[in-house]
């Protein structure tokens, strides 16, 4: 068990640091089950997003990673933006998925319930992240489906350090669930958007 | 064109007020809490703790009486309200469940692998040794104030990795402990998340464990905490008593230093 | 429902019944209650052959104050509280708890003595957000209250 | 081992009022462990209140009451000092008690 003495006042981006964290969390942690150390090592953005909110980043580095970001993000299979609403809906409740306690086989959830309200009608919701509710009142411009797809795939494409999973991009959720997640959100008679309860 | 103007305030201020509400999670669960009353089942846990601590076992068929927790051979009360410390016969800062393997191979001459096989209750357990000891020694500080050692450089280096670990984003959907605790009125789904950069934040939640789950009906460390936070956040197992354990209890014991324990609690 | 006796025995039973507790009073406490526990009460897996298997649908009775919380935070644990305003049902002698979605719904049965308050609390486990019902027997006739408890999906949900 | 039953017995106004905590897992029988493997059905069947030698409260349980059992009766003619029993018996054919005093 390696004694780090050698950490007085912390610098949270400095390099040499925080690869000195990753040999604590290799000591610290073990496999289990199909989950391996090796989601220990940071890549490039969450090395640079490992800091609290309120710090200021780099601002041309953040440029440099929103457009990598945005390139990374592919257009939907077929080109169509929208799948099925009732598959989004349990996408959005499932909150398994890439855990150690989880069946590796079995389709991950989204659990966008953890962090956003969705259905008005559902009082079990999250609120790290804006309400949804009536997200289909945005219309489906070729725009605005746009934006929400890239949102969902690589949310870094639009706001760098977000706290929001790469759901597409960290193959969370494959191409379908996410056309069904976007259904869940745009579908007119999709729960998301009935009037409040 | 001043009631369309008053119509827009009225509006800003239901906005307000509902943000306000939305963002209080806690008080939707006080009265399944009021009539949950005060009959915490950690009691029986409790007890069973006091029995382990003085019961002779092991190889040494020898009882922990002469576990030093940091305040002495053998001295219980106030000695968990003062932990992670840093102790000097290992040259190491630990937790209550890293001094406490300790006690068990140095005094009772079990093997560190015996010791460390099961530390934590799995589904259909009653609780394990260790659970048990960590509830009674938690209860002998109770109501006293949350010290943690920061006097030696070991000890401030654990808070500093703490704060770090804190920070570290990794894994599959890129978590961080701030990622759920780093703001205030916070919940995932109805559960309520404290803001464990503050002091208030960090002493609702630190002094609160070990605690009864009554998901579970078993009472669970700080320790186990730790590692089922880090299971959630789709990282690998976090080892009991580990630097990266000890480092992120001390960081949130330091943030919440001062207020009093009142441990074990009673959680979903 | 007259001719049912309290434990939903036929008439019959009732006779065997009664002197069972004849018998019962003299054997130490234990052995005299595992005679007499209500098996069929216990095997019910729907609402409506549960009220069957108790003697009939109740009646609404605002004598039953039954205190359950709106929102659980858990379902494993969801306490509850049945207390019977004497004045407005007088004579109650057995009070039930049922959870409506619950594999079995009767969850808890109460004999109440003459000298006891028809008064009961526990906790109990409701597998999914639906209605709770305390019922209480009074002189050969079922009465109830109806609460719904909303069970959410606790924690992270994973 | 340890007592599995902490009782509360206090006078309120005319009546006594009990509180119980049983130490108890209340299997439903319904549940997996870790391994996958069904953990057997294993709850209190019936617990019995009784103060001196008279039963105040007879219940019957099943396997839906809450681990770790609470129960809360209500029952006349207790004076302080006298002494409040419960007695459970589960599934399995094993037995708890434990008394207090009315205070």
């Amino acid at each position: 068990m390696k004694t780090i003495t050698l950490l007085f006042a912390v610098m949270f981006s400095n390099p040499l640091y925080a690869d000195e964290v990753y040999e604590v969390l290799l000591d610290s942690m073990v496999d289990k089950n199909f989950v391996t150390v090796e989601r220990l090592k940071q890549d490039e953005l969450q090395a640079f997003c490992s800091k609290p909110r309120s710090e200021k980043v780099d601002e041309a580095r953040a440029a440099e990673l929103r457009e990598a970001a945005l390139e990374g993000v592919p257009s939907p299979p077929g080109g169509n933006y929208l799948g099925d609403w009732q598959r989004g809906e349990k996408v959005a409740i499932n909150g398994k998925g890439l855990q150690y306690s989880d069946d590796p086989n079995a389709a991950n959830g989204g659990n966008c319930y953890a962090c956003h309200q969705l259905d008005p009608a559902e009082a079990a919701y999250g609120t790290l992240g804006p309400s949804l509710s009536g997200y289909g009142a945005r219309g489906q411009s070729a725009a605005m489906l746009k934006y929400t797809w890239t949102k969902l795939w690589n949310t870094h494409a639009y706001n760098v350090c977000s706290h929001m999973p790469r759901f597409g991009a960290a193959d969370i959720l494959t191409p379908q669930q996410l056309q069904d997640v976007m259904a869940f959100l745009f579908d007119p008679t999709s729960p998301v958007n009935r009037s409040q309860p | 064109m001043n009631n369309r103007f008053i119509k827009i305030i009225f509006a800003i201020v239901i906005g307000l007020w509902s943000a306000t509400l939305l963002s209080q999670g806690e008080g939707i669960f006080d009265e399944y809490r009021d009539m949950l009353g005060d009959d915490n089942p950690a009691i029986f846990v409790i007890f069973d703790g006091e029995e382990i601590w003085y019961a002779p076992a092991g190889p040494k068929s020898a009882s922990l009486e002469q576990c030093d927790l940091g305040l002495g051979p053998g001295v219980v009360e106030g000695a968990y309200a003062q932990l992670p410390r840093y102790f000097a016969d290992v040259d190491r800062v630990q937790d209550i469940e890293a001094r406490l393997e300790h006690c068990m191979i140095q005094l009772q001459g079990l093997a560190p692998d015996e010791v460390s096989a099961k530390p934590y209750s799995l589904r259909g357990d009653l609780g394990t040794q260790l659970e048990a000891l960590v509830a009674w020694i938690a209860d002998q500080s109770s109501g006293l104030a949350i010290a943690p050692g920061q006097a030696h450089a070991q000890e401030k280096s654990a808070y500093a990795l703490g704060e770090t670990l804190f920070y570290y984003r990794a894994g599959t959907h890129d978590f961080s402990c701030a990622t759920c605790h780093e703001q205030a009125g916070r919940r995932i789904r109805l559960q309520a998340l404290p803001n464990l950069t503050t002091h208030e934040g960090a002493a609702a939640a630190y002094s609160t464990w070990p605690a009864y789950r009554i998901s579970q009906g078993i009472v669970r460390t700080m320790g186990w905490r730790m590692r089922d936070c880090m299971r959630q956040q789709r990282m690998p197992e976090l080892t009991m008593g580990s630097e990266a354990s000890v480092a992120l209890q001390t960081y949130l014991a330091v943030n919440g230093a001062g207020a009093s324990m009142t441990a074990p609690g009673l959680k979903r | 429902m007259g001719n049912l006796d309290p434990l939903g025995l036929t008439r019959r039973g009732l006779i065997r019944v009664s002197g069972a507790l004849l018998v019962a009073a003299a054997l130490p406490q234990k052995l005299w209650s595992a005679a007499l526990r209500p098996e069929s009460v216990f095997q019910t897996t729907t609402l409506d052959a549960t009220f069957e298997a108790l003697g009939g649908v109740p009646t609404i009775s605002e004598g039953i104050i039954f205190s359950a919380p709106d929102i659980a935070e858990n379902g494993a644990v969801v306490p509850i509280r049945i207390e019977v305003d004497a004045s407005v049902l007088p004579g109650v002698s057995k009070l039930y708890v049922i959870v409506e979605k619950n594999p079995n719904p009767v969850a808890a049965v109460f004999q109440v003595p003459p000298n006891t308050q028809p008064y009961a609390e526990t906790r109990v486990k409701v597998a999914q957000t639906g209605n709770l019902y305390a019922v209480a027997e009074a002189e050969g006739e079922l009465y109830m209250m109806q609460r719904e408890t909303k069970v959410t999906l606790g924690g992270c949900g994973g | 081992m340890a007592s599995r039953i902490r009782i509360r017995a206090q006078l309120k106004g005319d009546y006594c009022e009990v509180k119980a905590l049983m130490r108890h897992p209340m299997e439903t029988g319904m549940r997996k462990d870790q391994t996958g493997a069904s953990i057997p059905a294993n709850f209190i069947e019936d617990v019995q209140v009784v103060h001196g030698d008279t039963v105040v409260m007879q219940a019957y349980w099943g396997a839906a009451v809450s681990a770790n059992p609470f129960l809360g009766v209500r029952f006349k003619g207790g004076t302080q000092g006298d002494v409040v029993k419960v007695i459970w018996r589960d599934n399995q054919g094993a037995t708890g008690t434990g008394e207090t005093t009315i205070r």
